[in-house]
């Protein structure tokens, strides 16, 4: 009789994922290329798993990240909320070979959020008389109309995170957090791929972002490659 | 003399309270930030960031700061990042004072269209639906008109809705527009050198 | 047309709790004494403000915090978890002067989150079974039942932070955090007693724990006193 | 010669798995922690704590640092802060493992009353019915029976639900007993010197 967690730190990616199979839910980080789990990614594939059902705010882009999962036809339904220039995830759609469920943004998360805090369904103002409205109920609420949205738990999440101490505590950074922690709480089984892996104690109580109580495994994986998709800049002005 | 892309940029910009909190569309919203004084107002991403900063100096980007168009930003002091379910609570709650928003379509009554064309290739949702029904205010900055002069201000929208009676404001090269509860566009202003019969021309809707 | 994002800084509590009045509906933070934002308490009896709606989890303790409120007289209803050995609630409560509402502790905490996030009622499994079903929908959703809870928002929120930075982003300090930064998001107008105020910048973007964009006002309160409830220890052993 | 409160805080510590996250509730239940090797599991205080610690040493309390019941505690290496939106979604999300309570009544179903007694000053519900609803497994800790002989561990509870078949496990100072489906209590030992008679006469419920 042993819970989950102790011994957290898995010292490969492969060992990471175990128990991860075919057919499975699994919520994969970041936004765009934003915050990618980038070994976990690849480990996925590298296990040789097929018809996952993916959830993930963008399913890739420009060949890299989740479009790498898609490239390789291991995904049988994708759950985002946008798609734009991924063309990867576009010609499967229109060929059939992936189903597509597009949901809004801010549902999507809430979605995820509610799985993790134990809240089955939820009222939204989002998608009201839009056709996010199918087959959805209708309500109104001290006056204005609401659609319910149901909690979108998952099978496996699989996300990165900047600091990690060893019982799973997290810390992200900047715009790479996104998705990360709310998947964290929504998944049966939690993998973190850690950019510095440290002892507990070295992040104080107060700094942490997620608790380790969400997080089941972590790995240490310091090098990433960290795409750019629009690489923005403007000009230094002389002298500064 | 219709608006330039930078006037109405100016115009739109115009429209943010000092000491707000504001989120820009992507494309010609984002234009906005450049026509605000410093410390003016505050800039919401929906993707976790509030307080962006204009574009990163060069050699200076960070592949992990980006904007919800995935356009590499910066921070400015004061600045705050969170998750998604967090950053939507904040646009859903009513937290984000004005959207500024592109559109393919709006109504007289304030009908927002902008996420999807129909027969046309799906781009997804993204954070347009949120933003519409979940912000304060939202003014829709867009051409008046397609370049075949096809209506965008219409009685209704034949195009899939992103919210509905959410616009407050519309933008355009011609003019200032309000959608009103009586399905009509009020002319708050005309550019400069545009004529309310060319205005009424391209517009689906009356004027008053 | 000025918004409330500027200037957050105010010189006294009685400015801070400007607009505030009779009637209204006042979320306060603290568990028990616990990260009592004690001079706004102080300010709001000193503004002779009456028949308040009060929601906090304890409404004060010991005749301290906002148990002075209930003293006070100023008070018609409290909503709450808990009322313990608050002989100050239940002897106004005993009387009917007060009326008092107990919501269970997790549902009255999701409730303020819903209301700050725009979700107007959820359905929660705590409950169920019990007197707290009392003229709520119970809806079997997947197997299992639920009660239909609606969200809960204020008209002021009066809570304290250990740092704030002059826009109103917020850093608590160890369980002091508890309901005020969800009370911060569920009111229409939020004022913060900091213990520290610094400038902007001085404070990371990713050490913030609540946005200042759910910050009205702010005023420094340098010196509490932070009552112990119940001071518990145990010996030093020999020689550490 | 029935369990002592120190022998059933020992047994009730002895049911928490190595390596699981744990809410003990306040009374009784709170001595378990003296019986848990070091590291063995994480302690959540619903007020916002996870790996809360012992008391601190004298001199050392820190009134902004306290557990549930408003104790001075301290927290461990790996401990973590969060507020109480965030604390109960963690337990009412099923990522606390376990929850052991005290209880004024356990029927042989597994329903827990143990917030309010009929008739009695209303103390209020605290956390009790999110944990006694979202922890993964619940056990009771109790008095076997009231002073006067009264039935505590009984077929239908008279008082206040807290919540429905939720129990687990009840572990009283007579031994340790299963509430089941059928409703009757599986007696999983008994105190030393404990006899099966004794005890059948002092539950409210047939045993198994």
């Amino acid at each position: 009789m042993t819970g989950r967690h102790h011994h957290k730190v898995r010292d490969s990616v492969a060992a990471a994922l175990d128990g991860l199979e075919s057919g499975m839910t699994v919520m994969v980080g970041g936004f765009g290329l934003c915050g990618n789990a980038e070994a976990l990614i690849r480990g996925v594939i590298d296990k040789g798993v097929k018809d996952l059902t993916l959830v993930s705010n963008n399913a890739g882009n420009l060949g890299k990240g989740l479009a790498t999962w898609l490239r390789a036809d291991i995904v049988k339904k994708v759950i985002c909320s946008y798609l734009g220039t991924n063309e990867d995830l576009h010609s499967r759609m229109a060929s059939g070979a992936i189903t597509v469920e597009v949901t809004p943004q801010g549902t999507l998360a809430e979605r995820m959020r509610a799985a993790g805090a134990g809240i089955p369904a939820f009222f939204t103002p989002t998608g009201v008389g839009t056709v996010v409205e199918q087959g959805k109920e209708k309500r109104t609420i001290d006056g204005r109309e609401y659609l319910l949205e149901k909690a979108l738990p998952a099978d496996f999440a699989l996300i990165r995170a900047r600091t990690v101490d060893t019982f799973g505590n997290l810390r992200f950074y900047r715009t790479a957090r996104n998705f990360s922690p709310i998947m964290a709480t929504a998944a049966r089984t939690t993998v973190v791929e850690a950019d510095r892996l440290v002892d507990v104690g070295a992040i104080d109580p107060d700094d942490v972002h997620l608790s380790g109580l969400y997080v089941h495994r972590v790995v240490h994986v310091p090098e990433h490659e960290d795409p750019f998709e629009y690489k923005t800049s403007r000009k230094r002005p002389e002298g500064k | 003399m219709a608006y330039s892309k930078e006037d109405m940029a100016r115009r739109a910009a115009a429209e943010i309270p000092a000491g707000s909190i504001v989120n820009l569309g992507i494309g010609l919203p984002t234009l906005c930030a450049d026509y605000l004084p410093e410390g003016h107002a505050f800039l919401h991403s929906e993707n976790g960031l509030l307080g962006m900063g204009p574009f990163p100096f060069e050699g200076e980007e960070d592949p992990q700061l980006i904007n919800a168009g995935k356009q590499t930003v910066t921070v400015l002091p004061g600045g705050s990042t969170f998750d998604s379910a967090q950053s939507f609570a904040m646009i859903r709650g009513g937290h984000v004072d004005l959207a500024i928003l592109g559109a393919m379509q709006v109504s007289a009554r304030g009908d927002l269209a902008n996420w999807a064309v129909p027969g046309g290739k799906v781009m997804g949702i993204g954070g347009a639906m949120d933003l519409a029904s979940g912000c304060r205010r939202v003014i829709a900055v867009m051409q008046h008109a397609t370049k075949d002069g096809e209506h965008k201000l219409v009685a209704t929208c034949t195009y899939p809705l992103t919210a509905a009676r959410v616009v407050s404001r519309v933008i355009t090269e011609l003019g200032v527009f309000d959608p009103t509860a009586d399905g009509c566009f009020k002319v708050i202003e005309l550019a400069p050198g545009v004529d309310r019969d060319t205005v009424a021309k391209l517009t689906g809707a009356p004027l008053v």
